[in-house]
């Protein structure tokens, strides 16, 4: 652990927060799903730093690509938009 | 031929993953295979249960090998192994239940039989496991197979039922992980009795935080309330026979779940009394409710849940008669429900809203289903010749041992409100006259065959209730003793 | 490279300064990720937008449970040719398979719930729970 | 208001999660002690002649769980049959996915050059899930990308339903059955049965590998049944109405 990857992990841990109420706050479904896939992605980072590569693998394939996929399916055939009431 | 507690979660699974393949040789076998399967569970829990009461000792299963902290370990004791019964019991009554299946077609069929086959493996691997985290796995088997159950037929609002489910059930798992992360960051384990045997060593606020959320996670599982408000909806949106695998299986190994965490896992004598509360609560907010309904599944579903607050309040008071008592009302909540559920859901059979009124004079259309639905809502009321009077007298008798005697009035008075609407329903079966026709659907000879057996159970140990109640003494000393416990599973470990 | 590399040795931190920083960076991120999750859960009413935010607040756990288990300077526990006989420093692998055995599961609840969510849609032309809400949420 | 209940729920859950959770000491070294359940998995996973301590934790210590996961992903892929379809046949001639018209030239060429590609990635990992990290949940999840991209790539292109169910069947009994088959020499369910082999050779683990690419197999038949399954749902069509019991 050296302070580069410190850094990194602080800066990622924003990038993660922001992402998780950018996915919370939008109201276009397929910009939140991309923003998951975005925290997705910087855990799988994460996990690689932390020394779990076994559990970084499995976030890259599943939280990154499987579960976006199937959500952009579903929204493909529901609605793009969460409507307000 | 061999027994072993392993084959009750091994054998579903096995066949459940065969179970498309079996369809391919012949159609038929989808139906009959799981009868077998939950024959030889039958079989499996009456030479456990000899094997177990006769030994005085529970059966320690330790998985790929390895002893208990470091592998995962089943318990078959005669606690565990009596819920484990219980539940294998149920699944086959269902499996009678649902064999004629005529309306679904091949592929529903095979799905049908492979969620509940799941379902079983699910909840009774919940009951034997050892392990903190499988527990969790096989509540999440459990969830995973009620969703698609609940949202089984078309037409109705099921989907809607299964989507709540699913959401607050993933809530419970999240919050059921987040207790077993703050356990396992302090103690580095998850066997449970070495979790229980070092408890004492974790900080104050570590144990209490990581008790609540365990708490939150296992009471939306144990249908506790304000967390329930999922379960009315499941139960009354699945298929007729599913009400009854809800209230014999899942809330069972919801229950279950609740007294490991309270009488094995934590050392708080103040949980007790949270429990003792949040049952109160549970049994007076639901049986209120059930007074109110006009559809009668939901009835049904509320009087369920009253029960569970029954059970929360046995379990909370913390002696033994009361532990005693409480196991007879599990028993009594899974016969008892199953036939209400099974019986109800024919008198209702027809009609989309499921409302009581039609269920006006039909008891000269279904003479028998109309009697059989009477003896379960006697039954569940407590009146005396059937097994639910037992179940309350043991709990009021319980109760005034331990001078609560506020409580022996709010139960009286609860099972006032419980006669209330179950008479209101059995008097309008018998003494009304049929306001709209409705198409009437007669029992096949097996749906018959299911609710004779549970009527006859209600009554046998309602008459003798001692052919149990010995053993559930016996059942009710391996639930308080903790450090037999410890000490089966963790021979090795030194208890201070 | 340089560049980096002098900025490296320019602000080199102390183990315990790393230490309290990755403490309270890794717990307190993964926690807002779970509070922001339920906070979506509890407050949305868009079906597929609730599955998004359990898949938030499943994501803010994970991490907290590899957080858990990590042991500073420690390698990945894998018995590689070039550590297999050294008495090296490992993390703990016992979060790494829990949080594997989560992954999976999350993956079954959501593809369970998008299902569900599209069979709403087509009952009722809509996702919003408002205007399903046959049943008493 | 509701908002306001919420956030109130919220704050305070947080309060509980951080006190908590800030008390937790990060990245201590808490192995040290010999008799702890890491150091007995790291210690045992030698003895098994695994390199990877978390594909033996998955795989044999705590393989339990992991038959779990691999029903809980078998619910999964029945449930959302269950969910979706009555009559899968009549609603995959209606899917407009299949009658539209074929992708790109650049598309179609790169699909074909990188599908078996992935495929062989996929099979590297779970084969050596043993030795690296990586195993039968990752290479299942690649191989499944794999049939995604087909399955979006050619449009004609469609999953054999019949091959789909025989590898998920007898995956899934392969796995419950070597711990069924444990039973039947003496030994306790999902314990290894087979010589381990030496550490770091491919030819290691006994059962372990075995079930791991079993696995593979499993994780990546249900998941492309549950992606073809999501990929042939169509908008208009309307659903039978029945108030069946």
């Amino acid at each position: 652990m050296n302070t580069l990857t410190v850094i990194m992990i602080v800066l990622g841990s924003i990038l993660m927060i922001l992402a998780a109420l950018f996915a919370i706050i939008k109201k276009d479904l397929l910009v939140a799903t991309i923003a998951t896939s975005v925290i997705s992605l910087v855990l799988s980072v994460f996990f690689f730093m932390l020394q779990a590569p076994d559990v970084a693998l499995t976030e890259a394939a599943i939280g990154v690509a499987l579960t976006t996929i199937i959500f952009v399916i579903a929204i493909k055939v529901t609605k793009r938009n969460e409507e307000n009431n | 031929m061999v027994a072993d507690p392993i084959l009750y979660v091994a054998l579903p699974l096995i066949t459940a993953f065969l179970l498309p393949l079996f369809g391919r040789i012949h159609k038929e076998l989808i139906r009959i295979i799981p009868g077998f399967l939950f024959l030889f569970l039958v079989y499996n829990s009456i030479v456990l249960l000899t094997k177990v009461t006769t030994e005085h000792q529970p059966i320690i299963v330790q998985i790929a090998g390895w002893a208990p902290p470091i592998g995962i370990n089943l318990v078959f004791s005669s606690f565990s192994g009596f819920i484990a019964s219980i539940i294998s019991v149920i699944a086959l009554l269902v499996w009678i239940y649902s064999y004629k299946f005529k309306k679904i077609e091949f592929d529903n069929a095979l799905k049908y039989f492979v969620l509940i086959m799941l379902i079983t493996a699910g909840s009774i691997g919940v009951v034997l496991t050892g392990d903190l985290f499988n527990l969790f796995v096989f509540l999440e088997i459990v969830g995973l197979s009620s969703y698609p159950l609940v949202a089984f037929y078309r037409g109705r609002d099921g989907a809607e039922a299964a989507f709540k489910y699913l959401v607050i059930g993933n809530l419970a798992s999240l919050f059921i992980l987040i207790g077993i992360l703050i356990i396992y960051s302090q103690l580095r384990t998850l066997n449970m009795a070495d979790i229980a045997a070092h408890i004492g060593t974790m900080p104050q606020k570590l144990k209490v935080t990581a008790f609540i959320f365990l708490f939150i996670g296992i009471g939306i599982e144990a249908e506790m309330f304000p967390l329930n408000t999922w379960a009315p909806d499941a139960y009354s949106q699945a298929p007729g026979p599913i009400g009854s695998v809800f209230a014999g299986m899942t809330a069972k190994a919801g229950i279950y779940a609740m007294i490991r965490l309270l009488y094995t896992i934590f050392d708080f004598s103040s949980s007790f009394n949270l429990l003792l509360v949040m049952g109160i609560i549970t049994l007076v907010v639901s049986e209120g409710i059930a007074l109110r309904q006009s559809n009668l599944k939901r009835m049904l579903a509320y009087s369920s849940l009253g029960q569970m607050g029954l059970l929360m309040i046995a379990f909370g008071i913390n002696t033994k008669a009361a532990v005693v008592a409480g196991l007879f009302i599990i028993f009594n909540h899974a016969v008892i429900k199953s036939l209400l559920f099974l019986s109800g859901s024919l008198l209702v059979y027809n009609s989309t809203d499921k409302h009581i009124k039609y269920t006006h004079g039909i008891a000269k259309k279904l003479p028998l289903t109309s009697l059989l639905f009477g003896i379960g809502a006697f039954a569940i009321v407590g009146l005396p010749p059937f097994s639910g009077f037992w179940g309350k007298l043991y709990l009021l008798m319980a109760t005034a041992d331990a001078n609560m005697l506020g409580l022996i009035a709010l139960i009286l008075a609860v099972s006032l409100v419980e006669i209330v609407y179950y008479f209101r329903v059995v008097n309008g079966m018998y003494f009304k006259k049929a306001e709209d026709e409705i198409e009437i659907q007669k029992p096949k000879w097996n749906a018959v065959l299911t609710m004779v057996i549970l009527a006859l159970a209600i009554i046998v140990v309602g008459v003798y209730p001692n052919i149990i109640k010995d053993y559930l003494a016996n059942a009710a000393d391996t639930i308080l003793d903790k450090a037999n416990y410890i000490h089966t599973v963790l021979p090795s470990l030194a208890i201070n | 490279m340089k560049k980096v590399l002098k900025i490296k040795k320019s602000i080199t931190m102390t183990e315990e300064l790393m230490q309290q920083i990755l403490k309270y960076t890794l717990y307190g991120g993964s926690i807002a990720l779970i509070l922001i999750g339920i906070y979506g859960v509890l407050m949305k009413k868009n079906l597929i937008k609730i599955l998004i935010s359990l898949s938030v607040a499943e994501s803010g756990l994970n991490l907290l449970f590899i957080s858990v288990g990590y042991v500073m300077n420690g390698t990945a526990p894998i018995f590689s040719p070039a550590v297999v006989d050294k008495n090296v420093l490992m993390v703990d692998p016992v979060p790494q398979a829990l949080v594997l055995t989560a992954i999976v599961i999350g993956l079954g609840v959501t593809a369970l719930g998008l299902s569900l969510a599209i069979r709403l849609y087509r009952h009722h032309n809509t996702t919003n729970i408002d205007e399903i809400r046959n049943l008493k949420w | 208001m509701k908002k306001f209940i919420v956030l109130l729920l919220v704050a305070t859950l947080g309060y509980f999660m951080l006190d908590a959770f800030f008390a937790i000491d990060f990245g201590i070294n808490h192995i040290k002690d010999l008799g702890s359940v890491s150091a007995q998995y790291l210690v045992n996973t030698k003895v098994l002649k695994v390199a990877n301590a978390v594909t033996s934790i998955v795989v044999n210590f705590r393989g339990f769980d992991t038959l779990g996961e691999v029903t809980v992903l078998f619910l999964a892929s029945t449930g959302l049959g269950s969910v979706l379809f009555r009559k899968r046949k009549v609603h995959t001639k209606l899917n407009p996915r299949r009658t539209s018209t074929e992708s790109s030239k650049i598309l179609t060429t790169a699909g074909k050059i990188l599908f078996p590609m992935i495929l062989l990635l996929g099979a590297y990992v779970f084969i050596h899930g043993h030795l690296t990290p990586g195993g039968g949940f990752q290479g299942g999840v690649i191989i499944a990308t794999g049939f995604l991209l087909l399955l979006v790539t050619f449009r004609k292109f469609a999953v054999n339903h019949s091959t789909l169910t025989w590898t998920e069947a007898l995956a899934g009994a392969t796995f419950a059955g070597i711990g069924l088959f444990g039973l039947t020499v003496g030994k306790n369910f999902l314990e290894n049965f087979l010589p381990t082999g030496t550490l770091n050779n491919l030819w290691s683990g006994g059962i372990i590998g075995i079930i791991y690419v079993a696995v593979g197999f499993k994780v990546a038949a249900e998941l492309t049944g549950i992606l073809d399954t999501m990929l042939s749902i169509t908008v208009d069509v309307e659903d039978e109405e029945s108030t069946e019991n």
